[in-house]
């Protein structure tokens, strides 16, 4: 009746990543992107840890009298912490940028975001070399 | 176009992901790596917690990077919004139950996140769980007051030192012991508070770090900007 | 037993990834986006990884949550109301 | 000594920490200090470079490997290092500010580009597959920041072309997780030696799925194929001198990652052909879109686009010819695309508005017709030898329909370069635009790189020599293995 766990788990992870990849791809609002990019981590992390799961194992953490028992694979937990941290600094930093490209644009339409970087970019490169721009300093 | 081409290449991700999980074994890991750290970890490290000592040992390396990828964000962003005029939001004070809430929960939550910090190497939990609380615990008068806003030259102070302290433990590991974030303490008691080594103060180095930079992330996107025009 | 409780899990946790892409009003796809996070440290728990869960359940419910609310309020589309957040949807 | 090859990394980013709090007591030495890092770094890498202990496996921690994490410090890595310090040194951004509010901004922007060299020194010696995970999104979120600074406030377009690159950038993150993660489900190790051992467990159909995820994930810096659509976005948007710098010596590293997972992970005929199909199309997108494009930026972006889909050609070929191919591609393409971005410093715009600017700005005009020149593959230039080892790799193999291509796209090449050198020298009756002259400091480094090129072309048999070694240090796996795996005891 209810199939076995690692159909369910690994299925779980797909599912995960496949509605996240598929928003990164598919969606048109910049901060719906960002939201799909919070699940496509999220699926990228389950199967991380499902890589390091042991049947009949205990957490990896030495309790009571400290004999040793089987445990699940430390490794990959170590793994995910970092990466769930990258994830929330990278999610912070496109947050912001969001919040300048609707200053400058005045909408989040990625569509219409790329037609108005576009159009920004003819206008840059026509000004490039008229006199009397600012002199740059990069 | 690009939509039916972005839908035919999800339709192949899912089929690839699905054919490849299907073959994949579930609980039977081959443990190379793992195998060995659980039985060498409790005398290499002196960590009870196998996740510490992953995470701050053998893989020290990658949680410097991590830490620099948190800095990174938080200097990337603020200089992206540095060209805005902003100013804290000035909506009044929240009501009665968020401030007394916060007053009420400030020092919980500092105590929350140290304990969780210091008991890092003994039990779940560590550095960037606890430097998550701490960064709540201090952004949370901000919720209540939002006229307030965080001391910037202190907050920076704290993410200089902190990511500084970690680096500088380990470059006293280089130089007195030869390698770089080597542990170089006595391992002491397993499963004490005082115990493996430096692990506990890199933690503390972490967590630092992590809430000092979550709290200037935050802080940064409670501003709002000033219409000039 | 086990198999019925994570299976009931990673429905809820499908359910509400698909709604954080798919509902109109991004508040309620913000808080589906954390309620993801929620179902996942639990399987995380299960899995035995409490260190994850824990961080997981911190940074992914709370943190994460928190920044995009402030980001949403900072887009100014923190409304309610979905009639006029349609407009930014389409 | 050995152990202090790791000081290249943990100094820049010692240093970009405590960056901004410098900055706030005294401004002066906030901008000396970076530079004195770079040096001295870059002293202690050439040290490590002359003491022939190279090659070497360094334990970081003394954790033994496969548990600790291992950089292994070879010629190639060296020479990778040491090309990422000199070249930030000569792009170091200048000081743009008086205002004391401003110079804040300044500082993060030197703590910034601090991290970049450091993530790129990472890049260089790292030998785990997680741990080049984090300096590679570390290199990323530091590139993004670095785009989003522009002092022509009138450029808005930077945060768009941040935003979208971010996009495809974090995409790339996800799928690389995912191959690190099928990667552990077979193998259950991350570090290259030991899965250079557990090959016999990735030769399946699930390996190359991995190897193909990683080849998406890490490709995103190195301009691959279907995800390289930010290139001419975000070079057209960003400064010019950073432009020049991601794509000279940035996008190099994320090919080497490719080529250590190539090697190590997946060292099959499937993943080749891949490469070769993904390079191939590269290049044709890129040199097409080359010549479509108006724009001066625009094009030297896309020629980038085509020249490190040379680079994925000739890493695909078999074997050591492949190796020594794709290196002098790779550090050919390192020096002339510097070299075209600081012409594009001053030149970025329409090619039209550059008609008659080469009598003006003679040194800038001769630079770029020598580098164009080079880039093509006239003999006796360095471009024709990088360029006559790829095509006689591919004809050993037999890839004749990827020799055509090149040759095809050369002429191509020929085209868009030439007609901007007909504009620069156009004897037409229009009036020449006064644009200002380069910065002294670009000049120079522009002709540097010149005269190092000149220098290429006298020094070959000593170059050959290098690659030949560089390449056998790459393929001899064995050794890598019993450096990285066998005690380390004595190495202290």
């Amino acid at each position: 009746m209810i199939p076995d766990i690692s159909s369910i788990l690994f299925s779980g992870a797909i599912g995960l990543l496949v509605i996240g990849v598929g928003g990164l791809l598919l969606s048109n609002n910049a901060y719906r992107v960002l939201l799909a990019l919070v699940i496509a981590e999220a699926g990228a992390n389950l199967m991380l840890v499902i890589a390091g799961y042991r049947w009949d194992a205990i957490a990896p953490i030495l309790t009571g009298d400290f004999t040793p028992q089987p445990m699940v694979d430390p490794v990959p937990q170590a793994m995910v912490l970092t990466a769930i941290v990258i994830g929330v600094g990278v999610q912070a930093l496109a947050l912001t940028l969001i919040i300048r490209v609707k200053k400058a644009y005045g909408t989040l339409n990625m569509v219409e975001i790329k037609k108005r970087m576009e159009m920004d970019f003819d206008r840059l490169s026509q000004e490039a070399n008229q006199p009397g721009k600012l002199e740059d300093n990069s | 176009m690009y939509q039916f081409a972005s839908f035919v290449f999800l339709l192949g991700f899912l089929f690839l992901i699905s054919v490849i999980t299907g073959f994949l074994p579930l609980g039977e890991p081959p443990m190379l790596v793992g195998q060995v750290i659980q039985n060498n970890a409790a005398s290499e490290t002196g960590a009870s917690n196998f996740v510490t000592s992953v995470v701050l040992g053998y893989r020290g390396i990658d949680t410097l990077g991590e830490l620099s990828i948190l800095f990174a964000a938080a200097t990337a962003g603020s200089l992206v919004l540095s060209g805005l005029k902003q100013k804290s939001i000035e909506s009044g004070d929240a009501g009665f139950l968020v401030k007394s809430a916060s007053e009420l929960f400030f020092p919980l939550l500092i105590v929350v996140g140290l304990y969780i910090v210091l008991h890092g190497h003994l039990t779940p939990g560590g550095g960037f769980q606890g430097g998550v609380i701490l960064a709540a615990a201090f952004f949370l008068p901000l919720l209540a007051k939002p006229s307030k806003s965080i001391n910037s030259l202190a907050l920076g102070l704290i993410e200089g030192l902190s990511g500084a302290a970690f680096i500088i433990i380990g470059l006293i590991a280089l130089f007195n012991e030869g390698a770089f974030l080597k542990p170089f303490f006595e391992n002491g008691e397993l499963g004490s508070l005082i115990s493996s080594g430096t692990l506990p103060l890199l933690y503390i180095a972490v967590g630092l770090k992590v809430g000092a930079e979550l709290a200037s992330l935050l802080n940064l996107l409670n501003q709002e900007e000033v219409n000039d025009s | 037993m086990i198999e019925a409780f994570v299976l009931i899990l990673v429905i809820i946790m499908l359910a509400a990834a698909l709604s954080a892409l798919l509902l109109d009003n991004l508040i309620a796809a913000t808080a589906s986006a954390s309620a993801v996070s929620i179902a996942l440290a639990t399987i995380f728990i299960i899995l035995r990884a409490p260190d994850v869960a824990m961080t997981e359940a911190v940074v992914g419910t709370g943190l994460s949550s928190l920044i995009l609310v402030l980001g949403l309020k900072r887009l100014k589309l923190w409304q309610l109301d979905t009639q006029s957040d349609n407009e930014e949807v389409k | 000594m050995k152990h202090y090859i790791i000081l290249t990394v943990i100094l820049p980013l010692l240093v970009a920490f405590l960056l901004p709090t410098i900055g706030r007591f005294s401004y002066f030495l906030a901008r000396a200090l970076p530079p004195i890092i770079l040096i001295f770094s870059i002293v202690i890498t050439a040290c490590v470079y002359n003491n022939e202990t190279a090659p070497f496996a360094l334990h970081i921690g003394d954790f033994v490997a496969p548990q600790g994490i291992v950089f292994h410090v070879d010629s190639i890595s060296l020479l990778m290092a040491l090309s990422v310090q000199v070249f930030a040194l000569f792009l170091w951004p200048r000081r743009s500010f008086k205002l004391q509010s401003e110079q804040i901004v300044s500082n993060k922007r030197y703590s910034l580009m601090l991290l970049l060299v450091a993530s790129a020194n990472g890049l260089a010696f790292s030998g785990d597959l997680f741990n080049l995970y984090v300096f590679y999104e570390l290199l990323a979120v530091a590139t993004f920041g670095l785009i989003s600074f522009d002092t022509n406030e009138a450029n808005q377009a930077r945060f768009a072309a941040a935003f979208r690159y971010l996009v495809i950038s974090a995409t790339g993150s996800v799928m690389a997780l995912l191959g690190i993660a099928l990667v552990y489900f077979l193998t259950g190790t991350l570090n290259f030696a030991h899965l250079a051992t557990q090959q016999a467990n990735l030769f399946n159909p699930i390996g190359l799925s991995a190897f193909a995820l990683l080849l998406v994930g890490f490709g995103v810096k190195a301009e691959l194929f279907p995800v390289n659509s930010w290139v001419p976005e975000v070079y057209s948007a960003a400064s010019k001198k950073l432009s020049g710098y991601l794509a000279g010596v940035i996008s190099k590293l994320a090919v080497l990652v490719i080529i250590k997972a190539l090697l190590f992970i997946f060292p099959h005929s499937e993943a080749a052909y891949l490469m070769l199909g993904l390079g191939l199309a590269g290049l044709l997108i890129g040199e097409l879109s080359a010549m479509r494009s108006n724009d001066f930026t625009r094009m030297i972006s896309w020629s980038s686009v085509a020249q490190l889909g040379l680079v994925f050609i000739a890493f695909s070929i078999p074997g050591q010819a492949g190796i020594i191919a794709g290196l002098a591609v790779l550090f050919h393409h390192m020096f002339v695309k510097t070299a075209l971005f600081l012409i594009a410093e001053k030149w970025g715009g329409r090619i039209s508005d550059l008609h008659g600017q080469g009598y003006l700005n003679l040194i800038m005009s001769g630079i770029f017709i020598f580098v164009a020149l080079s880039l093509i593959g006239l003999p006796p230039l360095p471009g024709f030898w990088s360029k006559f080892l790829l095509l006689n790799g591919l004809a050993g193999q037999e890839y004749y329909f990827a020799i055509a291509i090149i040759l095809i796209t050369t002429v191509i090449e020929v085209n868009y370069l030439f007609r901007v050198a007909n504009h620069l020298f156009s004897r037409e009756d229009k009036p020449v635009l006064p644009i200002n002259n380069h910065h002294w400091f670009d000049t120079l480094t522009a002709s540097l790189i010149v005269v190092a090129l000149i220098v290429a072309v006298w020094e070959l048999p000593t170059i050959n020599d290098q690659l030949i070694i560089m390449s056998d240090q790459l393929l001899d796996i064995e050794s890598y293995v019993n450096r990285v795996l066998i005690s380390t005891e004595n190495g202290l």
